[in-house]
């Protein structure tokens, strides 16, 4: 029996007792949110302060949360029996429906079974792929790396236009050869695909990667050992506008939800790499403004109080110029200088340079 | 030049009798259409009947009876037992504008002004040019008086056509008229049907019985064997009273002396009183009234205004009481909760006024707007809701604090409310009789009222609701247990039904004892 | 029992004067409250006085001044150029309700019914207890008489406190009014200050000079030198007269014949008409009208509804005049473009009446929401819009398709609309003559009135809308030149400056030939 | 110069010509509506009929359409004469910002200029590949398979727990091995993930390809070579929903949008292998139900009245079925009755009966 069936045998048993003693059943979820977390100037990351909550089964409010993660904690011994491992939204499919002879929809949405998966996490004090529940499978990568995983020996350098497709629990690979100073991770397919055509990273010797959106767990934890076990620094490269900047800012210092497990997924020395303001200024890219929305403006705000960022000159500049300009700028604003100019004047000038933000 | 033209303008003028005013401008007494007209014949008409009952010490017994007669004519009947009218009476009464016993007496009734009956005498006449028909008798052993009346309209005066002795009128004692007049009938609201149901609620003590046009027939039997309390007549009180009014008092009173004047035609004014105003202003107690000058007169009544007096007495009100008028709305409604507030008494320029709310809760009433009666002196007011200081009153409310929604201002909801203003003088906004004015005074007491009744409603909605919630909490629970024990029962590999009859087990300890922890939110996490 | 009940009651019966009912009813009259008072007494004097001046001949020009007195009293002085009244009419015509020349005389003019100034006065002593003090001058060689009058409310007779002749009145002939009240001043809507500007609006014959209680002074100076067409009085109409007044009619004519008396006392009944009328009701030409029975007169009664006539005359109208309203509109509201309609005179129940409209847009009117000014027969409206068959009209109009916005019905925007209604006989809702009853013939009328002048209106924004349009389509284009010019540039080679000035050449072409294709939509592409 | 290139030309050089003869510069551009695609019974997929729009300059409610066409014309020639290639995304932030001096915004939104490049399309009767343009990149894929692509040879069999990642554009890839019976093709990227952690490909001796939600272009020209060049059939595993049955509809008849260009992306004979509603009687899944949204409701009916499915009884038995359950049933239900179910009896079952809808 593994260490994560055990505790959730723990939990199910303490349940048990309770029902047995005729006692309201109930389970201690520790609390998430803005009042138990908080920035660890020595760590540099996010983490989460133990503060508890109790659920119930008979009340009201708690009742559809205390299913769902009685359901959630089965759902996960089961795999971890099989040997196998599920995914997020096979989780919630696996617990969605109807219950018999009512209209309750046991969930409604898979951001319940989300929450709950994270309850389980924390209650267990095991991580969710030791709970063999894995997240979204997302992201691409090419560089002169070779890897083994599941007995098949792969050349990042050798895939074509397409590269390697990352899968969403990269606990197991292992890395035969890394001859790479550094790691280009991008939030989007359609640049990567620029530098792959562009052969960017042969030319710089590196690894480009990227996901769609926001960065995946998998991707985050892949950023991570490239960066723990093979010293890779991690350049991030993302829009100049809020949402970029939070991409860059959950990579590094972590983020609300996963709080808890800021030590396993957060890279503490990427660097940002761009849009920065100043790349505004020295290419000339005023012109490409994007007007930003309210919201986008509050956003901006909101980044602006974050203890990684409130009080540091360099970002609170960045983050003001944006307030300023009201207006973003995209990365492929740069392909209005020339379409290979990010490959071939942008990315080399500025790492050459050292020219990122910290 | 001018002064000829002053002239010819002269010999134009003219004394314009009230009866011809009133035909020309019918609508201010409530004929603007046919359909408002033969509402407001019979309306006019049974307010009569039930007023000389209730003055007789009578329990009424009243008919109403319209006939369709085609091309729009409507024979109106209305015959009651009250005590009759004496003959020499019966022309003016209903052949004369403005004659009547009611105007300025002090004293609660439904008639105000000697105008309504006289007028839809007015209009039959107008309409369709025949005379009223009118039987009195005013006891088993006197004859029945036949009469047949036009109005002179030149001259505001009955015209008899024929008056006989006749034993076509059965009851032993009573008044029975017919007019025939162009009519429209309806079903829908603010119609007779309508007016007679409501007049049945706020008048338990009457029998009516009410033959409508399509030949339906509806009984509304007593729910209450005693009469209402004979309302007093009261004379006017000081703060209501206005100068140029006391001025023409001071001129015709009889009384000798300024004392004897303010004790003896005022309510409320004792001796000390009376003396008190002549001190503050300024005047002798034995002055006679009738040489006092403007001046004075100015201070007398600027002095009355400032002294501290009773209120006005209240026997002079008749309300209709919350045990009747919760016995109203139950027989006609059928609600499953109804609740019903008298005020006490209240002023407003020194007339008294009372009044009274009933509300009635679910059951029968399926309506998804609130149902407004509106009721003053125990009649109904079916017309004009938008401009009566009643809807305002409703509308002002905030009903969502008593568990009620509002829409545009009005209560929704299976709710019926039924408002009552009983006073010596109800100040309608029209002489049609349909909507209250906006009197601060009023439209405060109506408030209090109403919301005292929505309170109590609005608590047993509350109850209910909790007991809703409680059983949907339970039902909540069951339907879990399964889905709980079946998941626990996959990770311990203890037995489902175990499982669940432990926690079913629960649930019925629970329930068997409110103060146990289950039923309530018992922990402290956070609500996303 | 019931008898002695019957004859109690008959001993407590009386006649009510109408004075009195009045009193107790002031609300009917438009004495609701302070504020309201002020103005209808204002009203009702300059009705009066703008009446009388266009019944002599005379240009109007009138002084109203009202002194705050302090204690909520204020002095109304309301002075005309009128021919005066001659002395022995004064005391009747001030001092006793529902006496005047106008009642029932089928001629247009502001005051209908004797009873609007006498109402002021009765106001003014019942809450000041002052008498009111007249003036007259019938020619300048005569004296001025000076009256102290008060109301006997109890009998509706005047009381003459004092008369005598003075030099004090120094115009040559005319009616001064002066009356002590309490009443409230107040500056916005419905106000003295708007009634006397409405009053000038539909009045620019007329100068009237306005001294407020706070000291200031308008003058409202004439726009026109000539006086309206003068009314004249008409006879009724067959079609509006009711079976009622028929027969009353019929009993005290002089006539010998039915041929006689319908040729003689009704309007456009020819011999021809009046022949068959009693062909149709099967009565002899020659039957004496005071012999007819109920039958007989419902015979012809009907008979006359149905014989075709020619509609009343028209002459006893007198509309303001679209090119008067016009000058009116752009006198006090300056607006940039302006438009008036008078309606072609129509009849409702007999009564001859037309409708006009005038419509003021943008300039100087700055208003969110569309200013409703209502007259009748030339008197402002301020009261009771709501209840109005011109505000009816106006909601139901859907005004975006004239490219006016609407909001809760009304239109919005800077504009002012202004409805008059002229007729013989106005049919108020109340008789404090604050809103029209809603007669289907009169909101019909209104409605096309109205619609008419909101299609000009409408045309002309849609005018402005279309330039402003064609402005901010050339802008558009200008805008997106040098982007075309740049990308074309591009794909072919050529100079962008080169395809930049092509595109302007073609632009300025379009611009100077608006017959050019490149304004319109000239293609078919799907819109998605 | 390339044929594209010469066509775009020749559509510059016609506007060209008008506004030096003083006309309203226009272009011919082929209306795709409703009215003007019809399903070709023969051909078995959808075709658009040519009926052309007057598109002009001086024309308030086609300017902004117009000059956004001129510049996607303009920046295609760009890329045709560098030799690279763009994405639909690019070309939108290419044309994204605020015409000088004015409060325009030349294009709002990516789907203006994605219109235009169709626009353009069909106007110079090119491909967007031939466009030099890219859809999205989107997918991976394993199975017995060896291509080259860009000089490098990948074989699909030895790709880990990743598999290859599908690029935008496969105009360009050379199949070396195809040593499979058929492709199993899901909406899911977590389904793929189970099938390939069980090893199905292997077992079943098959390709296994996902997409993330909609079938990009690039999958959609990949099923279609490998169907065309080697003859395997393609099997389609979606939901029992009206989205799923919409992604089988589109990769077999086109879609509205792409009518032009169905010859080049239909699957002609590809096979719908479930959800079916007799997967879900025989496999007991009603229980997994989860309720239908109106809108869901509506699309059903949209799809019945698809000339390929109506008057098909087979698949007008699906559809009402699905509106009489008036329920969904995702694939991942399957998991229900054991996590391997799908991979160990529902697939080689159905594929071994030939248990699919055509």
């Amino acid at each position: 029996m593994t260490k994560a069936e055990a505790e959730i045998e723990k939990l199910g048993k303490k349940i048990l007792n309770e029902i047995r003693e005729g006692k309201n059943p109930s389970m201690e979820v520790p609390i998430r949110s803005l009042g138990t977390i908080r920035y660890d100037e020595n760590k540099r990351c996010l983490v989460l302060e133990k503060k508890i909550a109790k659920r119930y089964f008979f009340n009201v409010s708690h009742i559809r949360k205390f299913v769902q993660t009685v359901a959630v904690a089965a759902l996960s011994k089961e795999l971890i029996e099989m040997g196998k491992t599920s995914h997020l939204r096979d989780v919630y499919y696996r617990l969605v429906r109807t219950i018999p002879g009512t209209n309750i929809d046991l969930v409604d949405d898979q951001s319940e079974t989300d929450r709950c998966i994270e309850d389980l996490e924390l209650m267990t004090g095991k991580l969710r792929e030791e709970l063999h529940i894995n997240a979204k499978k997302s992201g691409s990568v090419v560089g002169n790396v070779v890897i083994k995983d599941q007995g098949d020996v792969i050349d990042w350098s050798a895939l074509g236009s397409g590269g390697w497709s990352i899968p969403s629990n990269v606990e197991n690979i292992e890395f035969k050869k890394v001859d790479a100073d550094y790691v280009i991770y991008m939030e989007k397919e359609s640049v990567w695909e620029r530098l792959h055509e562009d052969r960017v990273w042969k030319k710089l010797n590196c690894i480009i990667m990227c996901s769609l959106g926001q960065t995946t767990r998998g991707i985050r934890r892949l950023l991570q050992r490239l960066n723990k076990e093979h010293g890779l620094p991690i350049l991030v490269l993302v829009d100049f506008d809020p949402w970029g900047y939070y991409i860059y800012s959950v990579l590094k210092y972590g983020s609300i939800n996963l709080a808890h497990l800021s030590e396993k997924l957060c890279v503490k020395n990427a660097k940002f790499l761009g849009i920065t303001a100043d790349d505004i200024e020295r290419y000339n890219l005023k012109k490409h403004f994007i007007r930003l929305k309210d919201r986008d403006i509050k956003r901006i705000d909101e980044l602006l109080n974050y203890p990684w960022f409130k009080g540091k000159k360099v970002w609170e500049r960045q983050l003001n110029m944006m307030k300023k300009f009201k207006a973003k700028v995209e990365i492929q604003s740069l392909s209005s200088r020339g379409l290979t100019f990010i490959s071939e004047r942008y990315l080399p000038e500025k790492i050459k340079n050292e020219d990122w933000l910290d | 030049m001018t002064r000829r033209v002053a002239e010819e303008l002269a010999k134009k003028q003219r004394e314009i009798s009230v009866a011809e005013f009133f035909e020309k401008n019918r609508h201010l007494l409530g004929f603007d259409n046919p359909t408002k007209a033969l509402l407001t014949v019979v309306k006019e008409a049974v307010d009569n009947s039930l007023d000389a009952c209730e003055e007789a010490g009578i329990l009424p017994d009243i008919l109403v009876s319209i006939k369709d007669l085609g091309e729009d004519r409507f024979r109106v009947v209305v015959q009651d037992n009250g005590p009759g009218i004496v003959k020499e009476q019966i022309p003016k009464i209903f052949g004369k504008l403005l004659y009547g016993s009611k105007f300025g007496v002090g004293k609660q009734s439904r008639g105000q002004q000697g105008i309504g009956i006289s007028a839809a005498v007015l209009y039959a006449q107008l309409t369709t040019g025949k005379p009223a028909v009118i039987y009195s008798r005013t006891s088993p052993d006197r004859p029945v008086r036949l009469f047949h009346l036009r109005i002179d309209t030149g001259k505001n005066e009955p015209v008899i056509v024929k008056e006989e002795e006749t034993d076509r009128f059965v009851r032993e004692h009573g008044i029975r008229i017919e007019l025939e007049l162009l009519g429209k009938y309806v079903r829908r609201r603010q119609s007779v049907d309508e007016y007679v149901k409501e007049t049945a609620v706020v008048n338990p003590h009457a029998r009516l019985k009410y033959r409508a046009p399509d030949g339906k027939e509806f009984v509304f039997e007593r729910t209450a064997d005693q009469l209402p309390v004979r309302p007093k007549p009261i004379k006017p009180h000081p703060y209501g009273v206005e100068l140029g009014v006391l001025e023409r008092m001071a001129r015709f009173t009889s009384a000798r002396s300024v004392s004897s004047f303010l004790t003896g035609e005022f309510c409320r004014v004792g001796k000390g009183a009376a003396e008190e105003i002549c001190r503050l202003a300024g005047i002798k107690p034995s002055s006679k009234p009738q040489e006092l000058d403007h001046d004075q007169l100015t201070r007398l009544w600027k002095s009355m205004q400032k002294v501290k007096l009773m209120k006005p007495p209240l026997n002079c009100l008749s309300p209709i009481g919350e045990d009747l008028l919760i016995k109203g709305i139950k027989k006609e409604f059928g609600p499953e909760f109804v609740v019903a507030v008298s005020r006490p008494p209240s002023v407003y320029r020194g007339n008294p006024f009372q009044i009274e709310c009933a509300m009635g809760y679910g059951g029968d009433i399926k309506t998804e707007e609130a149902v407004i009666m509106r009721f003053a002196n125990k009649v109904p007011l079916l017309y004009q809701a938008s401009a009566c200081a009643m809807t305002k009153a409703i509308q002002k409310i905030n009903w969502s604090s008593y568990g009620i929604s509002q829409q545009s201002g009005m209560p929704t909801g299976p709710l019926v409310i039924a408002v009552h203003m009983a006073s010596v003088w109800i100040p309608y906004t029209s002489e049609s009789k349909e909507a209250i004015a906006n009197y601060p005074e009023i439209i405060k007491e109506i408030k209090l009222a109403v919301q005292e009744c929505a309170r109590k409603v609005g608590a047993y909605i509350r109850g209910k609701k909790r007991l809703m919630e409680k059983a949907m909490r339970k039902s909540l629970f069951e339907k879990y247990i399964p889905e709980l024990a079946e998941f626990l029962s996959l990770i311990t590999g203890e037995d489902k039904n175990k499982i669940k009859s432990g926690l079913e087990n629960y649930l019925r300890g629970v329930e068997s004892d409110e103060g146990g922890s289950g039923d309530r939110k018992t922990g402290e996490e956070n609500s996303e």
